[in-house]
């Protein structure tokens, strides 16, 4: 388990060097001079622009450069935006929660409706449950989302009226952030109508985010399933007289587990893609609208620093996932002697 | 010994094609999935022919036309028009020929890429396989669409550098997959005989180990075409696709978007055309692995 | 009356080239505290009729029987969860693969003592008690320790060992066990034998014997029926089957021993046209 | 004495296990300074229990894994597995147990048998047809099967085409991994004899790797016993069986099953007296 967790770890040191190589160099990839492009549209001046080789080394070898770049990155100092001339991570933060807090919706309705309908459909294998099941999901998986978007708000806010069609809270609230997290900090304030106007503005962009990853769940449950459910460990539970449903939910479902347990966490790196169209249907003020209005604004510090901390985070995220694995499957946390 | 089960003796000689058809045409959904496509590329060949309009002729007259079965809408726009007055249904059909160049252009870019690095990492192993799979690590850290997203922001927003994000971010799924067949394939018997037959290395490459690692990869390809379609569409719908005028699902969404509540069908039918062929492509992709999945067959 | 009885069953699966026979009109039965061995080469479904007794066959397969009874209960009439009373307790099984056979995500202790706290409403101490009580029985001899360990940290003779233990926990009156030995070495196998062979006897159960090895038919048995492609060759005690087979395949399958070569080759089954025995 | 087909000196195989971070790296001896020397026309029989090291002995001399130490000369000449010329390649062919494994899926017959030769000689494409058919009814199959694929026949005759393809170069000696563990009784039976048939036809030499006693007794001239990497017991057939010296070759054949009619009228006499 220890020697699993290190060799883990080792792993992410190049992957961690070969991110901060990709945000690096994308600045200098752009076509024409990155004095410019990390200066805006306006132009500079040309004694800004001599500050701006001077800070970012431009006369230096192209190594040298680097080693600048990453020693900055290190202290945690990821530049200022063009666009608003705050730190980056300043922005990030202020906009990290929104996002965090969409994603734990979005994950949790996948998890909730999409592993039971797995468990179901690998049960009842070829009848119309099954078929029925694997078709939404089939249908779900392969949702154009930012499409899926509009139509939701067609229907539930343009011809019901049930929702609201964009932000996080109703304009009429104004909470003071504290924990950045909408529904806490209502509930900290003690404001309920603010609450409820806040999981309001949350279900629309919920359904639509964990669309796909519920569908994803959903589909590799049922084969986790039905691979376990022919193995003989399954067959020896049911020789030793075992009911049916302990058979499945818990000598069946433990094992098929695993796997699922590692789709699940892929779906972190699918929810940052997802929250990208998310965010910009139901303006949502998240990272993914962020980075996306950064590119339009050819704000290119916050991109290159914004994709850096996005990728770093997808990578712990995975981590962790792989310490779940091996915690969740004896035959990596137990060594055999 | 009972762990074996031995084919019966008299095995009539199939063809694989009909074999693999055999399988495959079982699967209902595929095979609906399958014509669904085959519609698609008629009408993709064919646009000029069966759209009714040019898909860029602006009629002024008939700016935001209903589809012809709601109130107010006509039998000249059977799907209606968009807010400039193009055809709904000449863009939709002209769209098609988009989507599915996109999706085999992304596809055989990714696949060639792919294939390369797996089978070069799978079949050498040491630090090849470690250089090239770490790559690989990386390109996956990043989320598929943000990563897409900023490759053509440097770039520069198009269609030609759409497909090309596209294909960089799906590549490395290619490689995994072929590394951990060609790794699979390696070990069994038939790949030592061939070496003891006196094969090269290029020849256990390509001519013993890559023919039997064909499967997954038949199977990838088609998820990865529809994927393909959907990353390039939300590009275009994030206005960093194809551009205006051109007829591209995806734009014809972003630009529709402003529409929404007051003329629905300008954004229902372009998402539509996408939702279709995507799952049209991915029932067959489901039917191909549960007809080329070695453990279903011959059981 | 015997402990086990079956008349004419036939399992058929429903394949994609149509229906198959498995089984075809076979009729066994077994007495208490007897060994009965099946013997067939793959393909002659000798384990199936056994599945079909457990229910463990899957969804495909239709099983039909004139008889199947367990001490005189109608096995057939049974709804499954009655059938489950009996299934583990009085009708244990173990199988070919003893790793695979096991839970991975469980400890050994667990497994075991979930089939006490089933069929005997033991928890707790009592089952622990008893639990190392069977793995000593089997000769596991550290079974406190052994209880906490997870399959894969043991070898595949002693996760067979494990799997008696579980298939015996409950005194079954009827062990049946499928091709146990064969995916072990050759000592391991002598010891397992040994051991089935011993609790056979010492806690007087019968005892079904599911094999391809002519060894072990010689080494276990009292009675045997030798199957081939899912119909039953012949049915002799195990004396007379080997010193005077009636069914030309038996002598086939006897004279394909190695041991038994006479001269410088084999005779091969396929030299044969396949009859059963007279009276069968 | 003529040149010995096949010689193997301190032959020695280990395995460093990956310890990695914390764990050092623990050495394995697989295989131990093995050594013996094989006559034409001869059977050496490798027996052993799992983990014994027997496969990886057949893999060093096949030259597919490299030996640790040691030295191999085949036909007097010595052999490098790092550096394998094409003629040596062509004096080792090796069949392998499971015949389900050892097969390319899709490769017809007639390319599996051709591709040694295409590989190793000049032979136009028509004479190494010809050659490939003949080989072919050599193993007991038809012309009929040369354009089939391997999904198509059964285990043993799968196993027959593995034997063949391995006789295409007319190797010097040939290592059979199991060849018959994998199979049917009967199956086993004919696949034993074609391996005699040939062996009187063609003077062949096998190194017969094996785990099953009664194959061994019924096919080797030598008998060589394995036992966590050490060579426990070497001798002729006869020796071996006869007068087994070593303490594990003893315990290996008392563990193993006796089909005689005495040893089953012994097991039920003792089984009458217990219950009596």
């Amino acid at each position: 388990m220890l020697k699993y967790i290190l060799n883990r770890l080792l792993l992410v040191i190049p992957t961690l060097i070969g991110i901060t190589i990709c945000s690096f160099g994308f600045v200098r990839l752009i076509p024409g001079d990155p004095i410019l492009a990390l200066s805006g549209e306006r132009g500079v001046t040309a004694e800004r622009y001599a500050t701006l080789v001077e800070k970012y080394g431009f006369d230096r070898p192209i190594w040298e450069q680097y080693f600048r770049y990453l020693g900055q990155v290190v202290r945690g100092d990821f530049g200022d935006s063009l666009a608003t001339h705050r730190p980056v991570v300043e922005e990030f933060l202020k906009l990290f929660p929104a996002t965090v807090e969409l994603g734990i919706f979005a994950l949790i309705f996948a998890i909730v409706i999409g592993v039971p309908a797995g468990i179901f459909a690998a049960v009842k294998r070829g009848t119309w449950l099954d078929q029925g099941l694997m078709g939404t999901a089939l249908v779900g998986y392969s949702m154009p989302i930012f499409w899926w978007g509009l139509l939701m708000i067609i229907f539930f806010s343009g011809y019901l009226g049930w929702t609201p069609v964009s932000g996080r809270i109703g304009l009429q609230f104004f909470m003071k952030p504290v924990t950045g997290f909408m529904l806490v900090d209502s509930l900290l304030a003690g404001n309920f109508n603010a609450f409820v106007s806040a999981l309001r503005h949350l279900i629309l962009p919920t359904i639509v985010l964990g669309t796909i990853p519920l569908a994803v769940i959903a589909r590799q449950t049922r084969s986790a399933m039905l691979e376990v459910m022919g193995e003989d460990y399954v067959r020896t539970a049911r020789a030793k007289g075992l009911s049916g449903r302990r058979v499945i939910g818990l000598h069946a479902l433990r094992n098929a587990l695993i796997p699922v347990v590692t789709t699940i966490g892929l779906q972190v790196g699918v929810l940052m893609g997802g929250a990208i169209l998310t965010e910009t249907i139901f303006s949502w003020p998240g990272i993914g609208r962020w980075l996306v209005d950064s590119i339009y604004k050819r704000d290119y510090a916050v991109v290159q620093n914004g994709l850096l901390i996005v990728a770093v985070i997808v990578m712990i995220v995975n981590l962790f996932v792989d310490l779940l694995y091996a915690v969740i499957n004896p035959r990596i946390r137990v060594q055999s002697s | 010994m009972s762990t074996v089960t031995n084919a019966p003796e008299t095995h009539k000689p199939v063809s694989g094609v009909r074999e693999f058809w055999h399988y495959f045409s079982q699967n209902r959904g595929a095979v609906i999935g399958l014509i669904v496509l085959l519609i698609m590329v008629l009408i993709a060949l064919f646009a000029p022919v069966l759209a009714p309009h040019a898909p860029e002729l602006q009629y002024r007259d008939a700016l935001l036309k209903p589809p012809a079965w709601q109130e107010g809408g006509s039998w000249t726009y059977v799907l209606g028009t968009d807010p400039v007055g193009r055809d709904m249904l000449s863009r939709l059909m002209y769209g098609a020929r988009f989507s599915l160049v996109i999706g085999v252009v992304v596809v055989v870019l990714a696949l060639v890429g792919g294939v390369t690095l797996g089978l070069v990492a799978g079949y050498f192993r040491g630090w090849v396989d470690i250089v090239i799979m770490r790559v690989m690590d990386i390109i996956l850290a990043f989320p598929s669409l943000l990563l897409a997203l900023v490759l053509v922001a440097v770039l520069g927003p198009g269609l030609v550098n759409a497909m090309l994000a596209i294909a960089i971010v799906l590549q490395p799924h290619f490689a995994r997959l072929v590394r951990a067949a060609v790794m699979a394939e390696s070990s069994r018997d038939y790949v030592t005989s061939a070496r003891l037959a006196g094969a090269s290395h290029l020849r256990l490459m390509l001519v013993t180990i890559l023919p039997n690692c064909v499967a997954p990869l038949i199977v990838q390809a088609t998820l990865s075409f529809s994927s393909a379609i959907l990353d390039a569409a939300a590009l275009g719908f994030l206005g960093l696709g194809a551009q205006p005028p051109t007829p591209e699902w995806g734009t014809m969404l972003a630009t529709a978007r402003e529409f929404i509540l007051r003329a629905p069908w300008v954004v229902t039918f372009p998402g539509l055309a996408i939702l279709i062929t995507v799952l049209a492509i991915n029932l067959i992709g489901d039917g191909l692995r549960d007809a080329l999945d070695p453990k279903l067959k011959r059981s | 009356m015997p402990l086990l009885e079956i008349k004419n069953l036939t399992v058929a699966f429903d394949t994609s080239v149509g229906l198959f026979k498995a089984v075809d009109g076979i009729d066994v039965s077994v007495d208490s505290r007897e060994v009965l061995a099946i013997v067939g080469e793959s393909g002659s479904g000798k384990s199936v009729a056994m599945l079909a007794v457990m229910g463990l066959l899957p969804g495909t397969a239709t099983v039909t029987a004139d008889k199947m009874e367990f001490e005189g209960i109608d096995l057939l009439k049974m709804t499954p969860q009655e059938k489950r009373q009996i299934i583990g307790r009085d009708i244990a099984m173990i199988f070919q693969e003893p790793v695979a056979s096991l839970n991975p995500c469980f400890t050994v202790g667990f497994q075991l003592e979930e089939v006490l706290g089933k069929h005997l409403g033991m928890h707790g101490r009592a089952a622990r008690d008893r639990a190392i009580e069977l793995l000593k029985l089997v000769g596991i001899k550290d079974g406190a320790e052994r209880l906490g360990a997870y399959p894969h940290q043991m070898s595949g003779g002693q996760c067979q060992r494990v799997m008696i233990a579980m298939a015996i926990s409950c005194n079954p009156k009827l062990l049946i066990a499928d091709e146990p030995t064969t995916a072990l070495d050759v000592t391991i196998q002598k010891q397992i034998l040994d051991l089935l062979v011993r609790l056979q006897a010492e806690h007087g159960m019968a005892l079904i014997m599911i094999t391809h090895d002519m060894g072990v038919v010689a080494e276990t048995a009292d009675r045997v029926i030798v199957q081939y492609k899912g119909k039953k060759m012949e049915e002799a005690d195990v004396l007379t089957l080997f010193e005077n087979p009636k069914s030309n395949y038996t002598r086939a399958l006897l004279s394909a021993l190695p041991e038994n070569a006479v001269g410088d080759r084999l005779p091969t089954v396929s030299d044969f046209v396949f009859e059963a025995a007279p009276g069968v | 004495m003529a040149t010995p087909v096949l010689e193997v000196r301190n032959l020695t195989r280990d395995y460093v296990t990956s310890g990695g971070f914390l764990r050092p790296a623990k050495m394995v001896h697989a295989v131990k300074s093995v050594n013996f020397t094989l006559q034409k026309g001869k059977t050496l029989a490798v027996v052993g229990e799992s983990g014994c090291g027997k496969s990886t002995l057949a893999r060093m001399i096949t030259l597919i894994d490299a030996p640790t130490a040691g030295e191999i000369l085949i036909d007097g000449l010595k052999a490098d597995a790092h550096h394998v010329t094409r003629e040596m390649r062509q004096k080792v062919q090796i069949v392998f147990q499971n015949p389900y494994g050892s097969l390319n899926p899709r490769q017809k017959i007639g390319d599996v048998l051709g591709e040694p030769l295409l590989l190793n000689t000049d032979m136009k494409a028509p004479e190494r047809r010809d050659k490939a058919m003949a080989m072919l009814t050599k193993v007991g199959l038809g012309p009929e099967h040369f354009n089939r694929y391997p999904h198509m026949f059964s285990g043993g005759q799968r196993q027959r085409i593995a034997i063949a393809r391995a006789l295409m170069l007319n190797p010097s000696f040939l290592v059979l991994d199991e060849p018959v563990s994998a199979l049917d009784l009967s199956v086993q039976a004919q696949i034993l004899n074609l391996l005699k048939d040939l062996q009187d036809e063609f003077g062949l030499t096998y190194v017969f790797i094996s785990h099953d006693l009664s194959v061994v007794r019924y096919i080797a001239d030598e008998v060589m016993v394995m036992y966590f990497g050490d060579v426990v017991e070497h001798g002729t057939r006869d020796a071996v069986f006869g007068n087994p010296q070593h303490e594990y070759t003893r315990t290996l054949f008392a563990a193993t099953p006796n089909s005689s009619v005495e040893s089953i009228k012994a097991r039920l006499a003792k089984k009458a007296a217990l219950v009596g």
